[in-house]
């Protein structure tokens, strides 16, 4: 079919760029919101509306001082502070030595949290034990927070005897039913719609669970995050929606995801409250997810929330970002980092020393360490002992159906 | 018992089990107050209530997904996809979700999802309210796959679906609700007076897994499932061959012992069914056979099955496979 | 896995009930929107941030008693008015009498645009006539406005040997090359975002043609609608994506659909401008798609619009709406009817008189009559002759593979 | 002639084609800039600039749409879904509406999209990097179905699927993109000194539906496509046994003369795959010999293939078919 006579005004689709590729120099605005700038609204009454400036802006707690204010400061204690601190940097160390055993082959494959570690600390934080969390990769930081043993998921990681999902998934697809952690997919966007369904089922059983859930600004291109909006906003169960931008789809950027300026926005025209907030910001964070859990329990239905974020690492141990980002790009991200944010805070406030956190690392490394000597004992992927070859005939069904009893005997392991 | 029709006895095994679990709960498009577009949830609404049996957005894949969840967190939902045909946006959701929850977590997660479908042609349907996408299911570990053909078995096959704790697609023969099918577009009965239409009230069910010896002979094997299983009576007795007739109903397991045993007896097999040909799950079932009758077989296994065309509209009835064309491959497995 | 202790706010999600169901009396409120409220912002210049108010508002140019006024009038000279009214009136009278043969079997199945006319018929009227139109089963009336033969398009529906899809697909699935008329799929929602990709071919060409595509308020809840939208907004383009919220979709009322309040204010978040736009306005349809053609052919990307309507009959020929739905509630549209409305507005502009109506559809009505009894001397579903069965096999691929032309010589025909 | 790997051989086909045809344009999930995970499109953006060879939006749904409406409108789009296990979200466009568009519109429109994608295991990928779905699309009639083994063939076939006025799904076997995989973990050769690995540097193609005959022998004939052909290879040494050994290449249409004469001349099969056995394209492929070939057949067609469970992590050398298991299933072929 030959096109129609005349010419439009443009040469053909926009394909939108990244704003810095490797050689560029990244300079990011400086942020010009401050924690005084948004109201809290009550939870039990708020309108979607009522949370236009909400999404458009930025929810933050702490300023650039590490100073807390603002009617969104959740006002912890300083334990509670602490617990924080303590489990991000638990998750960055784990993170780094998992990396570490990565390249020396005894798992196949690792991706970190690093620069995102308050998104699941925090967030988990600010619910009950028995709230359920349905997350990426990108958040067994929940684990730490509800303590899970750390030798348990190394097995996992490595693939080993001891692994709980008997070596049948990648690493860091942890599954945790005690936890109320549910299985990591590697398909993006699945768990997001799923999470809407788990939370429906809670409001009918009539119990106090909450669901939250997390999707990339990459995935959130996928029709899953539709259906969970959109369902969320029809049936209003008990959930938390959570949309974590951290400006990269592995080597795509943010403005390829989407050519809004936001996703908080999003939800509003569906009547679903809405928030932007500071990724980087554990207390922030913390309150945000608070006040949509007090919302939810009140059978108020959904909340929405952009994290705003960066992904400080490389997608994943497969990965080499420094081929289509400026590897100092980190550096500028006008949000810092999750953790250095809340050791200034807690030192400004006198409750941290350089030296308690110095210590505290040496700490949380020998914990890691010994953890990883225990479950290396367990096997690992490179040299066994691995879960035996009939674990790929269990739990297919809850039976074992004839014709897979059939190969099982087949395979004769 | 009562006389019932497919749509009836499909609607009383949902209300058994909506009266006997209240963890059942059951959603699709319009399957709520108006009861489906089909009828088969009609009532279901106004007798337990809104939160058990309702309407959801026009979403297959979403549909899908809040099932995945609500079936790992305690319930036991049965979806209704309105036509199989619109299976395909939820595919991602049942053959990588679904489908692999329970091998992927270890066994502590499941979901007992049931997902009903009316399914075929003879509906003047066309492209898109005709096809019979149960091969592509059988291909996925982790999922269970049923076929109903008649009143009786439907309501038997549906509560073991629903009762099961793996996920099941289970399909529905559209062009059979009414009445049997036996290929001849003017001739429709109603399902009155049918052997299988004599349906009990009350909870019954038939294992998954189990096939049905729908009529018994010596000379040759038919095995079938869905609307074909009538289609394949006619087209036996147009051949006058002696033959067992092997109503499948469940695809994935399918019944081992009764289809080679058949097989052995008779040494002729003809599979039929209405999907396209290729990569049927006919090509499996010839394949399986193959495998394991081997040397009791005296002529090719045959396979009359739906072209591999789309559907079409005004021409459907040289699409399906007729009772002729039935009949002639049962001869041609007695020639030699 | 038993819930944990405590219980919400709430029995369990909510199920939204239509407004009015059998046995109800609907009373919808009067819609205080003017045809002065909104103004008609530059469309090679907007942004989607202008337009909130034209998401939320309502844009028409007609009032309740068929006088034109506002920026938005598209002051359309009498005879492009008469012609918009023939098309409608040609599309209710061609709808009556398929449905009308629907029942005596010579069609298998029959779907009416009854109360939506204008959509089609004034949005395809302010395009070009080269412009690619993407529609869904409910906008038929495209064809009428480019002068497709009334006698082809009824050889389709009755599946006849003339048939141009040769018998393939159900009725009311039209396809028709020469008209710039894609092909229409039952599955709903697929061809919104296929839509996008003709215009980004269009966009690649650099020719002028601009690509329309609609979907149903219902249909809307699918991945495909989000696909559409966000894809997009990142390649811009040129686009207009239409959502025809009729209040039903089948049996399920739009509050089904969607939590939020309105559909159009979706596309801003995305950087898309949008409009809600009276969908039984001929005048307001017609302007506000002149605009978005505007802007598109201008290279600024897509236009997203809201067509807010009511569908006057039933779903389809298979489908029984006073069992749902009270069977007057057409009556209490606050947009009464498209006809009616464009009617009136020439009446009163003193172009038209009850006498001329008349005779227009006396008119009408024999010249579907002749059609009708011209395509039947082709045949009928019910009689035949049909396309031949060999048809089954050609046009599954370019050409004939081995396997299709043995199974072609198998079934011998 | 240059020596290429699987990954340059079809960088290689791509850009002969953008070369040729201003009408090609090629999008997915990170393969502009970044030119691909597996850099299958590296350096094309940058050649090519970003209207011809682009990022999308990470929704294989959305891919598929835009593929389906570019091609529609002149365009020859060849679409890339990072990991064959994501093509799920894309089903629907795949399966509804690109197989099905000429055939609904009476031949008026039509959409040569190619769907390339990285297929199956041996890369530790665990349920969702590893499967190997070509059978689901078998079954859909309007679209071809190709499986590439070597960098040759690669090239070759894309260069025939992009000019293929057909829909084509292209699969990749990710696991021999550096090398050929004789089922032997440790021992992972690359391409270097293959006889497969001298490519052309220009454009040059194999014909869509024509089977590559890859071993001559006289006792048993060995069916295979994709990774799998080079164990398949394997096994036959291992097995002592003289066989044909075909890579089909093309699934649909897959090349009957070569297959039906060499089990003629051979009278015995054996189908080797790396997708779940249950309705896998091994049981067409067995169904269609048997009925071809009945009557030359000496012993049982056997099947080697995948379990039929989810693909496991840790143990997937335990899934995929062995050469031993090969050999082993060879010599049974032999023993009547
Ligand atoms: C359905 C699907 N498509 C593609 C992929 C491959 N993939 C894995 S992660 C990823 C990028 C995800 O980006 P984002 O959603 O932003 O999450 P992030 O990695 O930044 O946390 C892609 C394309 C996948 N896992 N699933
Ligand atoms: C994917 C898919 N799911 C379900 C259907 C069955 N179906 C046909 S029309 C329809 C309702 C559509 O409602 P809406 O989108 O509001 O359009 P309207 O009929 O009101 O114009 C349904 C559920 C379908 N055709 N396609
Ligand atoms: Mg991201
Ligand atoms: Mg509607």
């Amino acid at each position: 079919m030959t096109g129609a006579e005349g010419s439009r005004g443009m040469d053909a689709y926009s394909v939108p760029e990244a704003p810095y590729r490797p050689g560029d120099k990244p300079s990011f605005d400086a942020w010009d919101f401050a924690p005084e700038d948004l109201s809290r609204p009550d939870p039990k009454t708020c309108t979607a509306k009522e949370t236009v400036e909400h999404a458009e802006g930025l929810i933050r707690v702490l300023n650039d001082d590490g100073i807390a204010s603002g009617e969104w400061n959740p006002n912890l204690s300083s334990d509670e502070l602490l617990l924080g601190l303590e489990h991000m940097c638990r998750l960055r160390i784990f993170d780094e030595r998992m990396m570490k055993m990565q390249r020396t082959g005894k798992l196949s494959f690792y991706m970190r949290s690093y620069g995102e570690e308050a998104v699941a600390i925090s967030q988990t934080m600010a619910l009950k034990y028995h709230d359920w969390v349905f997350p990426t990769y990108r958040q067994p930081g929940c684990q730490f927070v509800r303590n899970r043993d750390m030798v348990s998921m190394i097995n996992h990681c490595i693939g080993n005897v001891e692994d709980n999902v008997k070596g049948r998934q990648m690493p860091v697809h942890y599954t945790w039913k005690e936890g109320y952690f549910i299985s990591v997919s590697s398909p993006v966007g699945t768990q997001f719609s799923q999470a809407v369904g788990v939370a429906m089922a809670s409001a009918y059983k009539g119990d106090d669970q909450v669901t939250i859930t997390w999707i990339g600004d990459g995935a959130s291109a996928e029709g899953d995050y539709h259906y969970a909006i959109n369902f969320a906003s029809v049936f209003k169960p008990p959930i938390i929606l959570c949309v974590v931008n951290n400006q990269w789809a592995i080597s795509t950027h943010r403005n390829l995801a989407s050519g809004g300026e936001n996703f908080a926005s999003r939800a509003i025209p569906y009547d679903i409250p809405s928030f932007r907030v500071d990724g980087n910001d554990f207390l922030a964070l913390y309150s945000v997810t608070k006040w949509a859990r007090q919302r939810a329990s009140a059978g108020m239905g959904a909340t929405h929330i952009e994290v705003l974020t960066y992904r400080s690492g490389a997608h994943s141990s497969s990965d080499d970002p420094s081929r289509y980002r400026p590897s100092d790009e980190q550096d500028f991200w006008p949000g810092g980092d999750p953790i250095d944010r809340l050791k200034q805070h807690l030192i400004n406030i006198g409750q941290w020393s350089e030296e308690q956190h110095l210590e505290l690392e040496q700490k949380l490394d020998s914990e890691v360490t010994a953890a990883y000597k225990e479950a290396v004992t367990h096997g690992d992927l490179a040299n066994g002992p691995w879960p035996p070859a009939s674990t790929i005939f269990t739990e297919v069904y809850e039976e074992i159906p004839w014709h897979i009893q059939e190969q099982r005997e087949q395979l004769g392991k | 018992m009562t006389e019932m029709n497919m749509i009836q006895s499909l609607n009383s095994a949902l209300a058994n089990m909506l009266e006997k679990d209240e963890n059942v709960v059951i959603f699709g498009e319009d399957v709520g107050y108006f009861g489906g577009v089909f009828r088969v949830t009609d009532g279901l609404q106004e007798k337990y209530g809104k939160q058990r049996v309702f309407d959801a957005p026009l979403a297959e894949g979403g549909i899908a997904a809040i099932a995945f969840g609500m079936g790992l967190n305690g319930l036991r939902p049965v979806m209704e996809i309105q036509f199989a045909d619109y299976i395909f946006p939820a595919y991602d959701q049942i053959v990588n979700e679904m489908a692999k929850l329970r091998h992927r977590s270890g066994g502590e997660f499941s979901t007992p999802v049931t997902i009903r479908t009316p399914a075929g042609g003879g509906i003047k349907g066309g492209h898109h309210h005709s096809q019979s996408p149960e091969s592509q299911f059988t291909h996925t570990p982790g999922i269970k796959v049923v076929y109903c053909s008649n009143p009786y078995n439907a309501k038997g096959l549906l509560i073991s679906a629903i009762e099961s704790n793996d996920p099941v697609v289970f399909f529905e023969p559209k062009r059979c609700y009414r009445g049997p099918f036996y290929g001849d577009p003017h001739n429709v009965p109603t399902w009155k007076g049918h052997e299988y239409s004599d349906v009990p009230d009350e909870h019954y069910s038939i294992p998954l897994g189990e096939a049905n010896l729908t009529m018994e002979g010596s000379d040759c094997t038919v095995i079938s499932w869905g609307a074909m299983v009538h289609v394949a009576e006619e087209g036996i007795k147009e051949s006058g061959v002696s033959c067992d007739l092997i109503d499948l109903q469940t695809l994935v397991p399918w019944d081992r012992d009764l289809v080679v045993n058949s097989v052995k007896k008779t040494g002729r097999c003809v599979i039929v069914h209405e999907a396209p040909k290729t990569s049927g799950f006919g090509a499996e079932m010839s394949a399986s056979v193959q495998e394991r009758c081997f040397y009791h077989l005296e002529s090719p296994i045959e396979r009359v099955t739906g072209w591999d065309t789309p559907f079409p509209h005004s021409t459907e009835w040289d699409y399906l496979p007729s009772p002729t064309r039935i009949s002639e491959a049962i001869k041609r497995t007695m020639e030699d």
